[in-house]
């Protein structure tokens, strides 16, 4: 992974609705996770979720983190459905 | 990259995500051997049951996110040991494919007195439930299905 | 004349009074074998801790009153499976001297859900301590003497 | 025990501090747990104690009672101090 890109993973539903374990993106300057979700979610098809107020978690480099969150280069970022362990 | 454990001068946070069975008799054991001011040990095991959103369900997947679920565990183990007499704690939770019956989570807590075990477990188990990265699919013989979230968990977490 | 079982068509209270040791792996197997429904098992253990109102405590020595205990906690046992969803419930007391780190009390709960689960078992060892007739003795080298019973006990009983 | 009698059993501090176990009394119609511990108080020394307002716990027939509980011929009537197990 470049120092410009950040790597995503998606978990559950999302990974099987999505197709996509996981896959690299650029990481522009003042990058929120909201943003990413947004640029992702015009790829359209069931990327189109994400972008629609459906319930997605947001994890930055293993940690919960917020849609206003800033994503840097080098940054994991993952999202996944509300979690349901236990 | 995320640490895999967190220090805490009161409790070692002790977590395993694991595919085999465990031996709560055994986790019982090592918590008793927890120093002569232990005077309470509050457990709670979580089974596979038979009903679950549907009636027809013959087990469960659990998927998780590795490293960051032990990360989220052990950080739950000290801010519980930061509210509570917390001497020891152990959480171990399953991953894989679970039939009925199953052993899925177990949460261990010593303390010095009752209402601290007994909160501290709770906690932990609660707020596991809520933020640890695990998935659940239950298993039919029509297929499989993800298990939703429910708001009862959300709420019992908020409680905290 | 008291009787001494009650009967609940929900769980079948379990209840010993004992000189002897426990196991708690062989109770929270029994606990374990209660069916499908269970997804939920709470324990808690009390074990002699090392520092009681005094520091020079070597062990405890403890007084029942025979029969109306059994009566007691089975009561207990009935009333919690009136609040909440108790499969199986599992009492153990032990009576006379009891050296330091030695387990004086199990409550084990089996219940569908962990929430009636905990309260059940919680319940139950709170009203224990403030209505289940026993009486604890602290033993030092000194002489021994009996335990006072404390107000923050009797205000969690209270507080169910 | 006669039908006019009733046993009185007394446990733990109260049971070392009388030194008595239990002892047979009288039963007349219409006493209660509180005229029972007062009837007692009146032997004195130890006995005193019964009645100066120390928390004594009653059962009758093997369950919990309160002072103004009936206390009839027959009954096992128990004294003893707060409980202190678990």
């Amino acid at each position: 992974m470049s120092e410009q890109s950040l790597n995503v993973r998606f978990f559950a539903r999302l990974r099987e609705e999505l197709g996509t374990e996981h896959l690299t993106m650029p990481a522009p300057a003042g990058q929120t996770a909201a943003d990413l979700l947004a640029t992702l979610a015009k790829r359209g098809g069931p990327w189109a979720q994400l972008n629609t107020g459906q319930p997605v978690m947001i994890a930055i480099n293993q940690a919960m983190a917020k849609p206003q969150s800033a994503v840097s280069a080098g940054d994991e970022v993952a999202f996944f459905p509300p979690v349901t362990g236990g | 990259m995320p640490k895999n454990s967190s220090a805490c001068s009161k409790a070692v946070p002790s977590v395993s995500i694991q595919n085999m069975d465990f031996d709560a008799a055994q986790e019982y054991a090592q918590l008793r051997d927890s120093g002569a001011g232990t005077g309470a040990i509050a457990t709670f095991t979580g089974l596979v049951r038979d009903s679950g959103d549907r009636q027809d369900v013959t087990g469960l997947f659990l998927e998780h996110y590795p490293g960051m679920t032990e990360q989220v565990i052990s950080d739950l183990i000290v801010q519980a040991a930061q509210r509570w007499d917390v001497r020891k704690a152990r959480v171990i939770h399953r991953i894989g494919r679970l039939p009925l019956q199953s052993q899925i989570v177990f949460v261990g807590v010593c303390s010095a007195h009752r209402g601290d075990a007994f909160a501290a477990c709770e906690f932990i188990m609660d707020a596991l439930k809520t933020s640890a990265p695990f998935w659940k699919k239950e298993l039919t013989d029509a297929g499989e299905h993800w298990v939703e979230q429910k708001a009862s968990d959300v709420a019992r977490t908020e409680g905290w």
